[in-house]
């Protein structure tokens, strides 16, 4: 009785904000800024299997993002020209990617993690860097067409939001299924208490590493979504400050909540672009809003509207 | 079921645990020993928490010497820590039910409910029960006094159907109604599944355990059964009497 | 003078506790404690895990600040008092978790306190005579301590103190038995020195050894009080309150 | 590549490291005790060399009163931020002052932008220090080598400061368990501000030594910040003799990747501390289940 | 085609507004103001319709931007937008949505060259002609024995591929390079080894902030006494942040607010008064690309993209920026003479923000590279 009531008003919401993200593009400042923030919500989302779910604080998700963006790029200028086969493409070698650095840095914890992370990210930037021949360098990698699915033309905006909005939909059903799974159970008793779980038999190391896979592969497929949508790939994209980027949507979003991290992309991504329409100091007020965020409301976005602090409070 | 061999773990000059040569049968298998003995050091040993400077250790006759903690638990060893050790954000529930799975390759399937494993939610009720923790299960376990938590500590030893439970301490810090129920809860468990139990408290060891083993200094000073041990001066003076 | 009011009037109270609530986050944990305690008496604090014992003591030393009622210390309220103010009244605080510092070595855990010059209880020759453990591992840090080990350095911690005060939160915890009666004789030697002692202890036995009054809590209230003799006596309190 | 400029190079590294062991030292007592990753750290080197920039040019055009005066107003101005914001932070998991400090880092560096521009201001090498000194095998800048020994100075007064007095036993306490120390009668906010006070008055410094050999732009702080977490980690958190041999050692890193292949350089640290932790779990001096 | 003639002319800046060029280009904004301001602000009988948006110096910003502003805003020609992989991104996006890109800020000869598009302009300046101006003058006057110390980025990859070109084409020798990355504050390494091999002059291939670190410790080491210093990028505002740091370096510039060319002195004029400090050679390439976009669109009474650039191919005329300036219909360069700057020790500028002394011109045609060696094919609309 009292569970299908909640599961009743969970599918109005779920419903509601479907409806919300269909309508986007209409209300937003413009179509190709929809398109963007859904990716950001993407990753995000990606990323709080690790930061949320398991208590990493990965600094090194650019990796992922951008190795995904340039397999992309590469795979549908060099390769062959199917967007389908191009994002899978990404996201399996990100995932691959994210398979390496996790092998080399789960066993560290902490600070020690983070770190490690950071430098497998700066390692893959510089070759990116480097490898002018490959990724065009710091000029990025330049005219990436959109090749149309079939029938389906996605050099309108409009169809690429949509075209998204499907990737994106279908992911964060997956994302929701993990969390919920034994699997994501076991994620989050390894977060509280990494001794306690390994001694009642769970391989915690393992388990880190397949759900750091996981989200290097959904962070994949949000690098690929986004050569598409620029039509080149930004050195950028692998630029430490683009982690920065997904820790802070993280936390004014909400971790450990899964669509908390999504609000906090959604949110910055549009203030940032208003606010620096009309005035040039807009990192000035960033600033201040982050501030206030941590001093104000400390459960992020989805704090508030649930009135309960995530779960997260140690890393490891 | 549990040997070890000449096994030895030294702090730099300090020997926490000396050439210990241990055979853990059936039954309450108590270990006692002044503060310092090195008892907590021999647990971290025996489940992987710490790799020894030298020795083996045997468990059912195979060699586990060296192996993660996470391997000697699915062999079936499950331990209880000194400082009560839980999941402080899970609920009471939650806490079993993960212990429970833990059982399961299921653990990995990331893409089916956690509800829907079958046996897990009885198994988790049942842990829950014996424990007269059924009433707690909503709380997140941080919300529980510390008598209570270690009361799940062993809870979720227990949770993990082990074929052997090494139990650190579990009644310090709890009153004694609590203790007596552990202590019960222990006797009625130790029919069934051997248990090496760490205890101070000299009243219980003596009623419960079958085989008390002595540590002193990191060596076992004597081993044999309550009533010898009682009048056994060695053990008067070493840990009753003089430190 | 305060000796001589003692004379006359059965002793004058140090501490006092008037309706004491405190919380946690939202959980009402003390629902109005209220009790006294003399000078150099040494009193428990008794009751069912959970009761809220350790709650009371750290209400005492400001850790978990009450937010009803109020706290005598010497007629001075120290409620709404930092726990460094509160210590430097001459409180000192052994907690159930020992929280020593284990980065530091035994002997940096020992003169780590505050201490007003020569007014500390014990010097650290008397320290290391009652605690030959602590003495054998000066140089050792924190972290390589027993959890025994650790019990006494958190006992010894505090005796280098202007000591007026001692809050016990189950000393006798994991602690083998020789231990628990060289703390009890430890704590004698202190009370000797008009030194009150509010000890809470889960081992009763050891309790009524050493007590000389019995306070006893459930759910955040005291529910009963007596003197060791009469508590002695009264079997039936103690099975009704400690299920003994 | 002949032997002198191999040599020269160990000093310039030495240079470079001395920037970082002033940074990391703040960085690292600050994460210990305060538990705050701080962000904003190089935003606060980056005001150091403003704020003596500003006392140059429009108090008293000396760099010596500068050199004195900026890491005290650092260090106050520290204190005040520590009393007026992150004090509320402590309560928070660390996560959450990560997002803090970055917020202070913009607005710092913005609010610089805002009020001297983007393209950065003048500093001059006080005229007494203009020149080289011959060391032998090259003739080396007279302002660097005093950089040397004044961080040398500074990060063996640090050192010392912690870990024989007694204020510094209270400061490692404090970081393991600073609600007890404060239950032992010390009074434990004052310290926090205090070693916040000391961590932002030493990033000052830092500030103000490099400001006649650096660009002084509101950016100054964003290329070292990240390479003194590095520094950190490699040599343990928490450890003070750690970020010091470990700034050291950075500093030594680049200046062989510049021997090397110059372009790398900077990438080297990265892939010293990934190779150096696989071997190292916690680096040089870090303790077990700490911040781990 | 009519029609759009009924709606207005729209112009917008794409520029960087925030970042590390903001202090440089974000004025370009006010430039191309005053462009439509003394256009006479009508066009097609309609108000001449303006809008500016930040592109914060990050590619992908600017792509989004472009976007907006060709898609939300309707715009029909960007101007400027820094930063080479910027301008590549937002050519591109013009090729895309066939709207008119006016290249400024960003200088990659790829504009120009292998990416070069028919919707696509470069103004003023670019890379090669940056080395090569400063280059051939460089070799001839200053020595032949060179140095280079390079910013390890596309940018400054290309300029030092120039530069030497320049300097071989003199005969001269490079005694050796460094490549440095980008962001070094510390550059003694490479000082150190410049001074040891001893050259000439010291070719400074970095822009901004590196640009100052290296120059601040050239002079630190000393060798600013032995060597000339040339630069590849330098304004009147970088010379008044950092004060004497650059005294008697040398560089190309486009123009110079002293500069004699029809309309300078006016527009000068009226920057004084409106900024009270003079505009710089980006500002002035600014005004003028957007004066000699809306003259084209003028001359073919329509905006229609095509109509308008073929009204500019090949296009010569007369302005403040260039006397002549011509835009190449090879390859869409706009080209004119380039000017030797020597920045003046602080003692010698007795104006302010008099910072600079032409000392040379070098005529479009040695400048540039010759339209039939750039690799670009043009292709159709
Ligand atoms: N990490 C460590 N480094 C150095 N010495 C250690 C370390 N851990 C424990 N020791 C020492 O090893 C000895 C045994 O410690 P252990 O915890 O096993 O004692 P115990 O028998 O459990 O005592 P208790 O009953 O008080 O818990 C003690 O003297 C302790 O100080
Ligand atoms: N940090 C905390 N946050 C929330 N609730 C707490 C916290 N600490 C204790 N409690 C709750 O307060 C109540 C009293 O706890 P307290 O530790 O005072 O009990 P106690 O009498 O000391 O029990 P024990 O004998 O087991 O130590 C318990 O129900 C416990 O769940
Ligand atoms: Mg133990
Ligand atoms: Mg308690």
């Amino acid at each position: 009785m009292n569970e299908t009531a909640i599961s009743g008003r969970k599918l109005i919401v779920a419903s509601a904000v479907l409806l919300l993200a269909v309508l986007f593009p209409h209300f937003a400042p413009y179509t190709a800024l929809a398109s963007e923030i859904l990716i950001f919500a993407l990753f995000a989302m990606a990323y709080d299997l690790v930061l949320g779910y398991s208590g990493m604080l990965s600094f090194g998700h650019a990796a992922f993002f951008g190795l995904g963006a340039y397999t992309t790029g590469i795979f549908i200028l060099r390769v062959y020209p199917s967007i389908l086969a191009a994002l899978l493409a990404g996201m399996v070698i990100s995932a691959l990617g994210a398979c390496l650095v996790g092998f080399l840095s789960i066993r560290r914890r902490g600070i020690y993690f983070t770190l490690i992370t950071l430098a497998f990210a700066q390692m893959f930037y510089f070759i990116a860097f480097k490898w002018t021949g490959l990724t065009g360098g710091d000029d990025g990698l330049q005219g990436v067409p959109r090749p149309s699915i079939g029938s389906l033309d996605l050099t309108s905006e409009m169809t690429l939001y949509y075209f998204i909005l499907l990737c994106v939909f279908l992911s964060v059903l997956i994302g929701i299924r993990v969390v919920n799974s034994p699997f994501g159970k076991t994620l989050q008793a390894i977060r509280e208490n990494r001794d306690r779980a390994m001694s009642i038999g769970y391989n915690v190391d393992r388990f880190k590493l397949i759900v750091f896979v996981i989200s290097g592969l959904f962070s994949g497929l949000a690098g690929g979504l986004y050569a598409l949508l620029l039509n080149f790939v930004p050195l950028g994209s692998l630029h430490w400050t683009i982690s920065g980027e997904v820790v802070i949507m993280s936390i004014v979003g909400g971790m450990g909540t899964l669509f908390g991290p999504m609000l906090g992309a959604i949110g910055i991504i549009l203030l940032e672009d208003i606010i620096s329409n009309f005035t040039d100091c807009w990192s000035f007020i960033m600033g201040l809003l982050f501030m206030a965020s941590v001093l104000g409301f400390r459960g992020g976005i989805m704090g508030i509207i649930r009135r309960k602090k995530p779960a997260v409070s140690r890393t490891s | 079921m549990f040997q070890t061999k000449e096994l030895c773990k030294s702090y730099g000059a300090l020997r926490a645990v000396h050439e210990v040569t241990l055979d853990i049968g059936p039954g309450v298998h108590s270990i006692i020993g002044p503060n310092g003995a090195g008892k907590t050091t021999l647990f971290n040993l025996l489940t992987g928490f710490l790799s020894p400077t030298s020795g083996k250790i045997i468990y059912m006759g195979k060699d586990i010497t060296g192996l993660p903690p996470f391997k000697v638990s699915q062999l079936g060893v499950s331990r209880s820590f000194q400082i009560t050790s839980l999941f402080p954000d899970l609920t009471v529930y939650e806490n079993i039910r993960i212990a429970v799975q833990s059982r399961l390759r299921a653990s990995y399937n990331f893409l089916i409910s956690s509800k829907s494993l079958e046996g897990v939610q009885e198994k988790t009720q049942n842990v829950l029960k014996q424990l007269s923790l059924t009433r707690f299960e909503g709380l997140e376990v941080r919300n529980l006094s510390y008598g209570l938590q270690r009361v799940l500590d062993i809870g979720i030893s227990l949770a993990t159907d082990p074929k052997l439970i090494l139990l650190d301490e579990p009644t310090s810090g709890m009153d004694r109604a609590d203790a007596k129920q552990v202590i019960q809860l222990v006797s009625e468990i130790s029919t069934k599944i051997p248990i090496v139990l760490i205890e101070h408290n000299i009243d219980i060891v003596l009623s419960i355990s079958d085989i008390i083993t002595v540590m002193y200094q990191g060596t076992i000073l004597a081993q044999d059964t309550p009533n010898e041990i009682q009048q056994n001066e060695k053990v008067q003076e070493a840990y009753l009497g003089g430190y | 003078m305060r000796k001589f009011r003692k004379l006359i009037s059965g002793g004058t109270e140090v501490l006092s506790l008037q309706d004491v609530h405190t919380f946690y986050g939202d959980n009402h944990i003390l629902k109005g404690v209220s009790f006294k305690i003399e000078e150099g008496e040494l009193a428990t604090l008794l009751g069912r895990n959970g009761a809220g014992k350790s709650t009371t003591l750290k209400s005492i030393m400001g850790l978990a600040p009450s937010r009803k009622g109020q706290i005598l210390f010497n007629e001075t309220e120290i409620s709404r008092l930092k726990p460094h103010q509160i210590a430097w009244l001459g409180l000192g605080y052994v907690p159930e978790e020992r929280a020593i510092f284990p980065s530091l070595t035994v002997a940096e855990n020992l003169t780590l306190p505050a201490q007003k010059k020569g007014r500390s209880l014990w010097n650290l020759e008397k320290i290391y005579q009652n605690f030959p453990v602590l003495k054998s591992r000066t140089g050792n840090k924190g972290f390589q301590l027993s959890g025994g080990e650790q019990q006494m350095l958190a006992i010894a911690r505090i005796l280098g103190m202007d000591l007026k005060f001692i809050l016990l939160d189950e000393p006798t915890e994991g602690l083998a038995p020789f231990l628990v009666r060289e703390i009890g004789r430890i704590s004698q030697e202190i009370k000797k020195t008009d030194i009150t002692i509010l000890l809470v202890e889960q081992n009763t036995k050891f309790a009524m050894q050493m007590a000389d009054r019995h306070y006893i809590l459930y759910e955040g209230k005291i529910v009963h009080q007596a003197t060791n003799e009469e508590f002695k006596a009264d079997k039936e309190a103690q099975t009704r309150y400690l299920a003994v | 590549m002949n032997a002198q400029l191999v040599l020269t190079q160990l000093f310039n590294g030495l240079i470079l490291g001395s920037i970082y062991v002033l940074l990391s030292l703040g960085l690292s007592i600050i994460f210990g005790m305060l538990g705050v990753i701080n962000f904003a750290h190089g935003a606060f080197y980056m005001l150091g060399a403003y704020v003596a920039y500003t006392i140059v040019t429009y108090v008293f055009p000396n760099f010596w009163l500068a050199l004195f005066l900026a890491p005290i107003i650092m260090a106050l101005f520290g204190a005040a931020c520590e009393f007026f914001l992150l004090r509320r932070l402590y309560k928070l998991p660390i996560i959450y002052n990560v997002l803090f400090t970055f917020g202070l880092m913009l607005v710092f560096q913005d609010s610089m932008r805002m009020i001297f521009g983007s393209m950065g201001v003048p500093f001059n090498t006080p005229e007494s220090l203009v020149g080289a000194v011959n060391l032998g095998f090259t003739y080396y800048p007279t302002y660097r080598l005093f950089m040397i020994i004044v961080t040398a100075l500074c990060s063996l007064g640090v050192w010392l400061f912690l870990t024989r007095t007694r204020l510094g036993a209270i400061i490692r306490a404090g970081t393991d368990n600073s609600a007890m120390v404060d239950a032992l009668g010390i009074n434990i906010s004052r310290i926090f501000t205090l070693v916040f006070a000391l961590g932002i008055g030493l990033a000052g410094l830092a500030g103000v030594l490099a400001a006649p050999i650096q660009n002084v732009t509101h950016l100054m702080g964003m290329d070292f910040l990240i390479d003194c977490f590095v520094v950190v980690v490699i040599g343990g958190m928490g450890s003070i003799a750690g970020s010091i041999i470990g700034g050291l050692i950075v500093g030594q890193i680049i200046a062989a990747g510049i021997i090397i292949w110059p372009p790398i350089a900077n990438t080297l640290i990265y892939l010293f501390m990934a190779t150096f932790l696989l071997i190292r779990p916690r680096g040089l001096f870090g303790r077990e289940g700490f911040h781990e | 085609p009519t029609g759009q003639a009924a709606e207005p002319v729209k112009v917008s800046v794409l520029t960087d507004m925030s970042g590390p060029y903001a202090g440089i280009t974000a004025a370009n904004v006010e430039a191309a103001k005053l462009a439509i301001e003394d256009f006479g602000g009508k066009l097609l009988g309609q108000d001449i319709e303006f809008v500016a948006r930040d592109n914060m110096c990050k590619a992908d910003v600017a792509n989004q931007k472009a976007k907006e502003l060709y898609e939300k805003e309707k715009v029909d020609v960007i101007f400027d937008c820094p930063n080479s992989a910027a301008g590549l991104a937002v050519s591109n996006q013009a090729l895309l949505h066939k709207r008119l890109f006016v290249s400024i800020g960003s200088g990659t000869t790829r504009h120009t060259g292998p990416d070069c598009n028919r919707y696509t302009f470069d103004w003023a300046y670019n890379d090669y002609m940056m080395a090569t101006a400063v280059g051939l003058w460089a070799a001839e006057n200053l020595g032949k024995r060179w140095y280079t110390i390079t910013a390890d980025y596309a940018w400054g990859h290309d300029l030092f591929e120039h530069f030497t070109h320049a300097l071989k084409s003199k005969g001269g020798t490079l005694l050796g390079n460094d490549m440095v990355a980008l962001g070094t504050s510390d550059f003694s390494p490479y000082i150190i080894k410049a001074k040891n091999a001893d050259p000439d002059v010291l070719v400074l291939l970095n822009a901004g902030k590196d640009a100052v670190n290296a120059t601040k410790q050239a002079r630190e080491f000393g060798l600013k006494k032995t060597a000339k210093i040339i630069h590849a990028l330098l304004f009147i505002e970088g010379i008044k942040a950092v004060g004497d740091v650059f005294a008697d370096d040398y560089v190309t510039g486009a123009w110079y607010w002293k500069s004699k060319n029809p309309g300078s002195r006016e527009f000068v004029n009226k920057w004084q008064t409106k900024f009270n400090k003079p505009p710089n050679w980006m500002n002035a390439a600014t005004y003028s690309a957007v004066t000699q976009y809306l003259k084209a669109v003028d001359r073919v009474g329509s905006k229609a993209p095509e109509a308008v650039i073929k009204a500019l191919e090949g296009h010569t005329f007369n302005d403040l920026l260039a006397d002549p300036g011509y835009i190449r219909p090879e390859d869409h360069m706009q080209v004119g003479s380039a000017y030797i700057l020597r920045a003046k020790k602080s003692k010698e500028v007795t104006e302010a923000w008099d910072f600079f002394e032409i000392i040379d011109e070098i005529p479009a045609e040695k400048a540039y590279m010759d339209a039939a060696k750039t690799d670009c094919e043009m292709g159709g609309f």
